[in-house]
């Protein structure tokens, strides 16, 4: 067996000389830093946790180790733009967030012939509608809520929305 | 017919527990989730979850359209209802039928009727199968005696609207039929503002035998055994068995025919339990109801066959014809249930939801614990209380009452209080360890026994 | 006499499969760790822990006067030797006797006979049952000659001295023994130093199987069915299964009737096993070996008769008489095992110990897993390298394949290389699912198939 | 076994070296660094608990989440002079370990008559015995191992002592 560093160059010993360096100036009180087979922490006083409280490996989950899974759709939708988490997305700032009231069959146009509701850089009011979302032949409209500008579009048409999950963002007027 | 994807409208262990059947015959799983339920374990190790609605079970859970509506907007040929919320609703079955999405239980129309209380009486009538004496309203005292004449003492007289013992009443001798009748009536009014009663047949040594049947589409119906779910708390099942202990073989056939007999000329069609009442004094039987869905002990039934239920259901509602002959079935052992349930038995087992920081459950071959549960979980206060299933086997009665008992030591919860230590109390008791128990033992138990307090 | 506490002489899966049977019974637990395995899993579950010695299991576990000593010296009253290390040894068996601690297991006395060849052989012949013919070490051709001539052809010669196929030939017509002893003498010689050769009927169509008994000290002895382990890696069980299939009920009847009289004529007490090949072409069994001990595959007997084996040795150890007639044992569906070895068979199957960073085994009511490994675990690579076994139960033994299959693709596992995939391909040959297959079928594969080195 | 140092060069040694350095300019409790089949951690006081890493609560193990087990004598010894980590028990600086060579039943004095071969005090040369432990009427001395005074004894007489377990304690004389 060679070197045990052989994954670590010469430059990686100094940067993390430098991350200790940089962290003991700052006030935080540890540092965890994860690369594909590299695992580096520094800190005081006790070991960091694990992120144990949030979502441990259950007994009872052989699964439940994974990072937990988002309840986004996997197949039918671009899962980031459906993610429930803001996060899942560089979201830009100042932007609402319309989201699904209920869960169903989005629709962008009241009918396949027509324009659809809004596109990018429509103006809207809070009673203009975005789209439709349809439940067993029952079709509910979702409306902008804010004045502004539609800044984007997270769903396409015709295609299955969660309960919650973005459908669009409108930049509001100042 | 097979299935490809399944959509599960449930949540909790029995979503777990389907989600691993799916997986056990290579059926992808789809799981509906409340926002509430986002990051359970169903969730995790379903093949995809889909948020259906806010926590509140009347807005997620329990919306039959959106179910479907979700099933079809996800491609899945199949639903899987579980039990409780809409599994037993026909509108739910139906909506899938319009739908073309395969309802893995009976058809809308068995639903339906098996439902209706008088017309599930009515049927098992009709199919020579006993039923319990009276059971019907009464308006007056007159109307009283009029079933009184025909079922004979003792009988019940409570409240038609209400349940909770409110304005119950046994009335053993004909001299106090008419007083009785007029307290248990006004109490009705005063409790429920309708002071129309019900009388029925009491019997005071009962015991609660229900039969595991399985039925394909093509007019096969088989049973696994029966189980005993006497220790009950104000009706809800608190301990499990299977077979039923102390029961006369020829009774114990008669039983298992009349629920097979009851499910074959009705037409039923997967998995189903009947519900009977058994007198244990005069050896008889009367039919109570028929659930026309997977049951939350299944698993006892499991234990003693060796036969997954849950992948049987798929099965039969895929159309194939049952893979066993009724002789097929092998009987081995005896297997025990306990439902731990998040409540403070010293507080009348009021719900204690919250964060689980410690869950240790007891290992071992004969060990079987069903759960959503992990460290960490939080027990959301939407739904119901149950958060495991503890299930043994053991090669008899004995040793399976002995492996509950220890796993009930070994099995260490912190955060939610559990009922573990009160049901450890319950299969101790001298009346349970010797099968002699009725449905009244555990009522019994709080009422007399204040030791109760710190199970 | 009763045990109240025992020593675990063990580690790794049957450590933690032995504490999990004390806590079932209610006996505490002190387990022998080696520095290495200071943090086990075992470590963890037991009531303690006892470091016995550095890592390496000659300094550690395999010191028997340290293990007695260990459990003298923490009260224990009773000794576990688990599979492997010292579990049969006479010494260690003696020792215990000696220093008035039970040794679970037979009398150190019975250990040593079965434990020489020659003696089990012909103790076997002492009770009518059949052992391979010849089998004795030849040092010319004259010698060969006559064995040839009573044991008739084919006949295999291999050297005494050594193992792995070295120098091993199949002789199938009189005219080549005289070359064939020729070479295979000079290949020995070589290899090991000395010519010395080993001549026995070769049976080209042979299947393991072995049989399950079970005895207690007042004479009583019952066996539990058979299992059938042919699939074999240079004699390395990789998967096991019960019942044995395609077995004619009478000759299984006469196996399982071989091991019982075997047992009982010997005076046997404990579990056992009583090793046979078979025949398949011309329906024969020999008797191959006795193990006195809890074998590594003993959950496939588990699985499909119900009875905790590890628990009924302690029970017959502490003197107690078998629970079970040979009528009381229902047998029923069928049951197979993988062990999960941490190897590379793509690389000649070579150890690869490591730190397991995911470990997600699949979960489902007839899924069993026996193991001490968790995510974080590092494999150490001072001892053996199965990390778990896998065990499946179906109501039949298409289903069981299945579900195994099934299993295996959902057992997740990162760190180490493992042989799931490896033995994923070995049930479905062909030959393995319609139970035709024989202890050549996995070195064929080997030498055979070379996507054997993407398993 | 050979060295345990075999699978570690010269040059491992010499960064392990400059992290060490870099940790202790540093104002840090410890440091953690792990490669794929490396793991090192440096510190002071307590050692990090490495519970995360090295052992998670386990799928296969309802009780692996309890603090881990150490394999300690629970019953019949002081549990914390036989904890393996020296963080069991505030350690006076500069002493010097002796520990168990074998386990067995650790003896004080050569019989039940004479004197302890050694009490709290008493000086020793490498060669002095500081007890015996017997193994099946084997008996083994076990000597200090360094000139010094003994500080601490850490076990008492006819106590069952594990592998590795420490017996006492010596402040080498300078």
């Amino acid at each position: 067996m060679t070197s045990k560093f052989d994954t670590l160059s010469e430059a990686d010993i100094a940067r993390i000389g430098q991350l200790v360096e940089a962290l003991d100036k700052s006030g935080f009180d540890y540092l965890t830093l994860e690369l594909a087979d590299f695992r580096i922490t520094v800190g005081t006083g006790a070991a960091v946790p694990d992120g144990v409280a949030a979502a441990p490996p259950s007994p009872a989950a052989p699964v439940a180790a994974k990072a937990p899974v988002s309840a986004a759709p996997q197949a039918t939708a671009p899962a980031a733009g459906a993610a429930p988490a803001p996060a899942a997305e560089p979201v830009e700032e100042g932007l609402v967030d319309v989201v699904a009231t209920t869960m169903g069959r989005f629709y962008s146009r009241p009918d396949p012939k027509s324009d659809p509701f809004v596109t990018v850089g429509s103006e809207v009011t809070p009673e203009s509608s975005v789209g439709l979302i349809e439940v067993m032949k029952l079709f509910n409209a979702v409306t902008a809520g804010v004045t502004g500008t539609v800044a984007q579009i997270c769903v396409e048409d015709a295609q299955f929305v969660e309960y919650g999950q973005v459908l669009c963002r409108i930049r509001p007027s100042a | 017919m097979t299935i490809r994807r399944v959509f599960i409208a449930n949540r909790g262990e029995i979503a777990v527990r389907i989600i691993r059947a799916c997986q056990g015959l290579g059926i992808e799983s789809v799981l509906a989730v409340s926002e509430a339920d986002r990051d359970s374990l169903g969730a995790r190790i379903a093949d995809r979850a889909v948020c259906v609605g806010p926590a509140s079970a009347t807005e997620s859970y329990l919306i039959a359209k959106n179910m479907v509506a979700a099933a079809v907007g996800t491609d899945c040929d199949a639903l899987h209802p579980g039990y409780g919320f809409l599994a037993e609703s026909p509108d739910l079955a139906q909506l899938c039928a319009d739908n073309g999405v395969t309802f893995v239980g009976p058809s809308p129309e068995q639903i339906r009727r098996m439902g209706n209380k008088i017309e599930a009486r009515r049927l098992a009538e009709e199919f020579d199968i006993p039923t319990l004496p009276g059971s019907t309203r009464v308006g007056s005292y007159e109307e009283a005696s009029a079933v009184v004449a025909e079922t004979g003492l003792p009988v019940m007289i409570k409240a038609a609207a209400g349940g909770g013992g409110k304005g119950m009443r046994i009335v053993t001798g004909t001299g106090q039929l008419r007083d009785e009748f007029a307290r248990a009536a006004s109490e009705a009014g005063a409790a429920f503002g309708d002071s129309t009663l019900y009388v029925e047949k009491f019997i005071a040594n009962a015991r609660h035998v229900e039969v595991q049947v399985l039925a394909d589409s093509h007019g096969n119906v088989i049973h696994l055994g029966e189980r005993d779910c006497s220790l009950q708390r104000r009706h809800q099942k608190m301990v499990e068995e299977a077979p039923a202990p102390n029961l006369p073989e020829a009774l114990r056939d008669k039983i298992r025919e009349a629920a097979v007999r009851l499910a074959s000329r009705f037409g039923y069609r997967n998995a189903g339990t009947v519900e009977f009442i058994l007198d244990q004094d005069e050896g008889r039987f009367y039919f109570l109801e028929m659930n026309t869905r997977i049951q939350v002990e299944h698993p006892v039934t499991e234990m003693i066959t060796g036969i997954d239920l849950v992948e049987e259901q798929f099965r039969v509602a895929a159309g194939k014809t049952l893979r066993f002959a009724q002789d097929d079935i092998v009987f081995r052992g005896h297997a025990i249930e306990c439902r731990v349930n998040a409540e403070m038995p010293e507080e009348g087992f009021r719900p204690s939801p919250g964060r689980i920081s410690v869950w240790q459950p007891p290992q071992a071959p004969y060990i079987r614990l069903d759960s959503h549960c992990h460290e960490g979980y939080l027990v959301p206060m939407f739904y119901d209380s149950m958060i495991a299933k503890l299930i043994v086997y053991g090669t008899d009665r004995a040793e399976a009452i002995d492996r509950m008992t220890r796993a009930i030591d070994r099995f260490h919860i912190e955060g939610p209080a559990t009922t573990l230590a009160f049901q450890k109390r319950l299969i101790c008791e001298p009346a349970f360890r010797d099968g002699t128990m009725n449905t009244g033992l555990v009522d019994r138990m709080l009422a007399g026994n204040r030791e109760g307090k710190q199970p």
